[in-house]
């Protein structure tokens, strides 16, 4: 069963994420002032939720291998967090070309949430200077997941800070109104997040399979040797 | 009292031990052998709980604070005095009458005169002998001492054989050493690592 | 005393002691506030405002923090001492308590020598301010203190810290320049001790993770 | 290489080993320099000027530079090392000299990071800073080099030396300063040379009374 | 080659060496004994320049880079593997033929397989013997050796024993023990402290 679940993961992702991006270019009306720029929004956005989902399984994992001490769950909270960092990526630079596009800059500091991002984006970056830096063994383990724990904690904490920081930072140049959403553009939007998710949901099989493999094989040939 | 099953640990790719057995009752007196890096301070850091096994199963019938437990290092703080060592270890492990079986203990292991100096001051031997009345100031019912003859002199060595001889039976002992003959008579079992 | 309190007090005592004993820490914090301190006075416009005189007091704060944490373990590493400590303490929480309250009474230290310093070179320095600096050394001490235990454990420790402790310490930052500078402190102070409350209950909670396998 | 150089170049090269040990120092690097950006963004007012922004820099080199030099011997302390170098190095003054090239690498690789992204974060950086830094390194380096030997050597240690650090590095950091933002600073680059000099043959010459006894 | 008058040695108001007297000529082989405690390290330090004698006089017929010492510690850095501390004392002993020597000692000692590990990751006995090849690397003409038997594993001890032998005579030896008897048949002089 689980041999099948990445391929099938794999495959839905592809569909979904296809048929969200078509719906998202030709199906959703074009946004009033921002014009075509704003179909960024439909990649951007899921890329960036996703980005959360990431980091909060990874946190999940992280607690179920403090609590079981089992040690596969250290791989699979690994493995969530990189595909995090990974899409973590993505949102910065989709962000900041739509940044580009629509304010004619790359980055802002006044926009809580670029600011909030970069944070959480160093903070798990970190994370895997403390892999590298550490010897592999249940020690390792342990720090990591508690590191993890830390981030999905810090997410709210600096989403208050940073919304306490607005006011004197800089004067808030860029409103932020929320345009209302067409009930097909929302359509289309969900689709995009869904299929955004699957995606990361195959990724992560598909490292999470290569990851095990590649120990299988080193006990094998140690057992062989 | 110790009881492991296929007990392994690897140390990234590097396995040090590969399916140990071993059942040791209460007043057991285990001597543990084998050459350099064959894995005996790997085995003693396992049963002391400071590594994990990262395979196989392995059960203490002690808790923590029933463990004495000597390292190559000593495990005391080199800028302070033994004095303030083994009053800290002393408070930590709850000893009764900490103050008085501080005494004696200094005493028995010749640290009496130099109880107020650094322990960055002291001679290999004597911080061996401090790293012995560590381990066994909270007069521990699970003896683990890796090499304790090391750096002791002839009349610590008698010293620690008197020591030893007096525990046995009494409380439970893993002594690993290059010197098996010297714990041979009181060893009812042995562990060769290889 | 009771037993576990009983373990803080040895724990902490002993962080103070070794502190007192090595005698080239407090100077280089005290270097470090100064300098810092006299780089701004030879930086900062004649009519650079007090509010940005008083960001700088966190970011001096800050780094010298740091620099705390990063002899926080130490004497513990040298010999392995800590595993000693982890096989010694019942409740292993102690430990990490015992050494906040170290890397705590360090930091009050620097301040005492910094907050005057900072008062006399640049603006003076409100109840506000002080009362900040003492919220978020708590948070401070707290993640830094789990943190340091962490790098301690790895090969790259003095590199690792700041790399670990800098983004988990933004909102304080926030919060402290925020109570310093605006005109409504209560909110950032409210929002200082939410963050000790949640971050020191997790450090307490998930260090025995951290020093034992 | 002559006898001198080729130990002078042998222990900068392990130096140097025992930084890059870990692959990851440059992204380590990278990190810890935006991050510490980031912290100075939420310190510093909105309305604060370049100058103030570039004395945020001397701190960060002033502090990056501390790191670096607490780490300088602690390798050496850690089993004795210092003591096998010591009886197997022909000159001395080549110990002292290898670990300051290691300082060296280490801040301007830090400062390499560091520069490009103040100059995106903040303000622009001139041809005056860069080579305000470049001379500030040499002084530090050569001052911070023997004096964390001192620190290091237990001899050393109750001399409380370490405490001459601070007013030996305040005048670099003025230099700095002053060669970063005033409208000539040929006389501060001068006099940053100057003080390089001096302290240079100062600290190569009395390395060997610092290590031996 | 080795000449000391009245040598004394103070730790602050600690007199550790009081009035020692001691003459070696090339080719010797002194063995050093006493409690813990007693000096022998401090003597070691002392003939080796690492110690300044506080009183006395010291004569050492060897240039510093001629003197090979063992200490307690195996004087290396942790964080690097073997050949990168031998490459490094290798050259800055200026030793002829580095690399195949290093090559040989590595493998006379054992170290051959592990030689890329980081030190850190070795077991003790594997760090003395590491600290014995760094000794030995430059072939000193005055060999310092303060416990060099201990954390050895029996083979480990034996190959030292023939090492010993085959020094004996060609170069001087200067060999502190808790163990006389091991080294008795070399030695041509004692020196016991108190
Ligand atoms: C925490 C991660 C992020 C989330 C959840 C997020 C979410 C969003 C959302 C919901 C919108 C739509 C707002 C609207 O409808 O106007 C948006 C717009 C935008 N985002 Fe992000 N974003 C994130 C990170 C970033 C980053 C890192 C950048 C830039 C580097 C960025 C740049 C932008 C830009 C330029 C817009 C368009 C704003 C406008 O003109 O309406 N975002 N983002
Ligand atoms: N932290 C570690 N990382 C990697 N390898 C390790 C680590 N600790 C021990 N080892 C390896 O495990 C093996 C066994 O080490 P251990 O210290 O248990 O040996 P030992 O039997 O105590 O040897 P000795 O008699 O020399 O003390 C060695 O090969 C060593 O290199
Ligand atoms: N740096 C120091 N500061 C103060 N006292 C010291 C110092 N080094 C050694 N001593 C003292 O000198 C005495 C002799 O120490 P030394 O290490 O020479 O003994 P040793 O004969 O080698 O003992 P062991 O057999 O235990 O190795 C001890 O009492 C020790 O406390
Ligand atoms: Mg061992
Ligand atoms: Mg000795």
């Amino acid at each position: 069963m689980r041999n099948n679940l990445g391929p099938a993961l794999a495959v839905g992702a592809l569909l979904v994420l296809g048929t969200g991006l078509g719906l998202a270019l030709f199906w959703a009306p074009e946004d009033a002032d921002q014009g075509v720029s704003q179909r960024i929004f439909y990649v951007h956005v899921p890329i960036a939720l996703t980005a959360y989902a990431c980091f909060g399984w990874g946190a999940w994992k992280a607690l179920r291998l403090l609590w079981t001490r089992e040690a596969r769950y250290d791989l699979e909270s690994y493995t969530a967090i990189h595909m995090g960092t990974i899409f973590g990526v993505l949102v910065l630079v989709t962000g900041s070309i739509w940044a580009k596009v629509s304010w004619g800059i790359w980055w802002s500091w006044s926009e809580r949430q670029l600011v909030l991002f970069l944070v959480l984006f160093l903070f798990y970056s970190a994370y895997f200077m403390l892999r590298y830096s550490t010897d592999p063994g249940p020690r390792r383990a342990n720090m990591s997941a508690v590191y993890a724990l830390f981030g999905v904690v810090l997410i709210p904490v600096s989403f208050l800070a940073i919304r306490l920081a607005e006011n004197f930072i800089h004067p808030v140049v860029f409103t932020r109104e929320g345009p209302q959403m067409a009930g097909s553009m929302f359509f289309a939007f969900c689709v995009c997040l869904a299929g955004m998710l699957l995606l990361a949901a195959a990724l992560y099989q598909a490292e999470l399979a290569g990851k095990r493999l590649d120990a299988r094989v080193r006990e094998l040939r140690e057992a062989l040797a | 009292m110790i009881r492991a099953r296929g007990l392994e640990r690897r140390f990234g790719e590097k396995r040090v031990l590969a399916g140990l057995d071993l059942d040791v009752a209460a007043g057991g007196f285990v001597a543990v052998t084998g050459p350099n890096g064959s894995g005996k301070s790997t085995l003693l850091a396992l049963l002391a709980g400071l590594l994990a096994p990262t395979g196989g199963e392995l059960e203490i019938e002690a808790r923590r604070d029933e463990v004495g437990y000597l390292a190559h290092e000593p495990l005391v703080y080199r800028e302070l005095s033994a004095l303030e060592n083994l009053e800290l270890y002393g408070r930590l492990y709850r000893v009764p009458e900490r103050r008085e079986r501080i005494g004696m203990l200094l005493e028995r292991y010749g640290l009496w005169p130099a109880r107020h100096e650094r322990v960055s001051a002291y001679s290999r031997g004597m911080a061996q002998r401090l790293a012995l009345c560590r381990t066994l100031l909270h007069d521990p019912s699970l003896v683990l001492l890796d090499e304790p003859y090391s750096a002791l002199d002839a009349d610590g060595a008698r010293l620690l054989d008197a020591e030893l001889a007096a525990l046995t039976g009494e409380r439970t002992l893993v002594v690993s050493t290059h010197d098996p003959d010297r714990v041979r008579p009181l060893a009812t079992q042995e562990v060769s690592l290889a | 005393m009771s037993g576990y309190l009983g373990d803080v007090a040895a724990l902490a005592r002993t962080s103070l002691l070794l502190e007192l004993r090595q005698r080239d820490t407090v100077p280089a914090m005290v270097l470090f506030v100064v300098s810092a301190l006299v780089v701004f006075r030879f930086s900062l416009p004649a009519d650079a405002s007090d509010l940005a005189s008083l960001g700088l007091l966190w970011i001096a704060i800050v780094f010298t923090a740091i620099l705390a944490l990063t002899r926080a373990f130490v004497a513990e590493r040298d010999q392995r001492v800590l595993d000693g400590l982890v096989l010694a303490t019942g409740d292993r929480s102690a430990i990490w308590l015992g050494k906040v309250a170290g890397v705590l009474a360090f930091l009050v230290l620097a301040e005492l020598v910094a907050l005057p310093a900072f008062a006399l070179f640049f603006a003076a320095v409100g109840w506000e301010t002080v009362a900040a600096v003492a919220l978020a050394n708590v948070g401070i001490a707290a993640v830094g203190t789990l943190l340091a235990a962490m790098a301690a454990a790895s090969r790259a420790r003095e590199l690792l810290l700041p790399l670990l402790f800098l983004p988990l310490v933004i909102p304080v930052v926030v919060g402290g320049v925020g109570a310093s500078v605006e005109p409504d402190p209560g909110r950032y102070l409210a929002f200082l001790g939410l963050y000790d409350l949640i971050f020191a209950i997790l450090a307490w909670a998930s260090f025995d993770y951290v020093v034992a396998e």
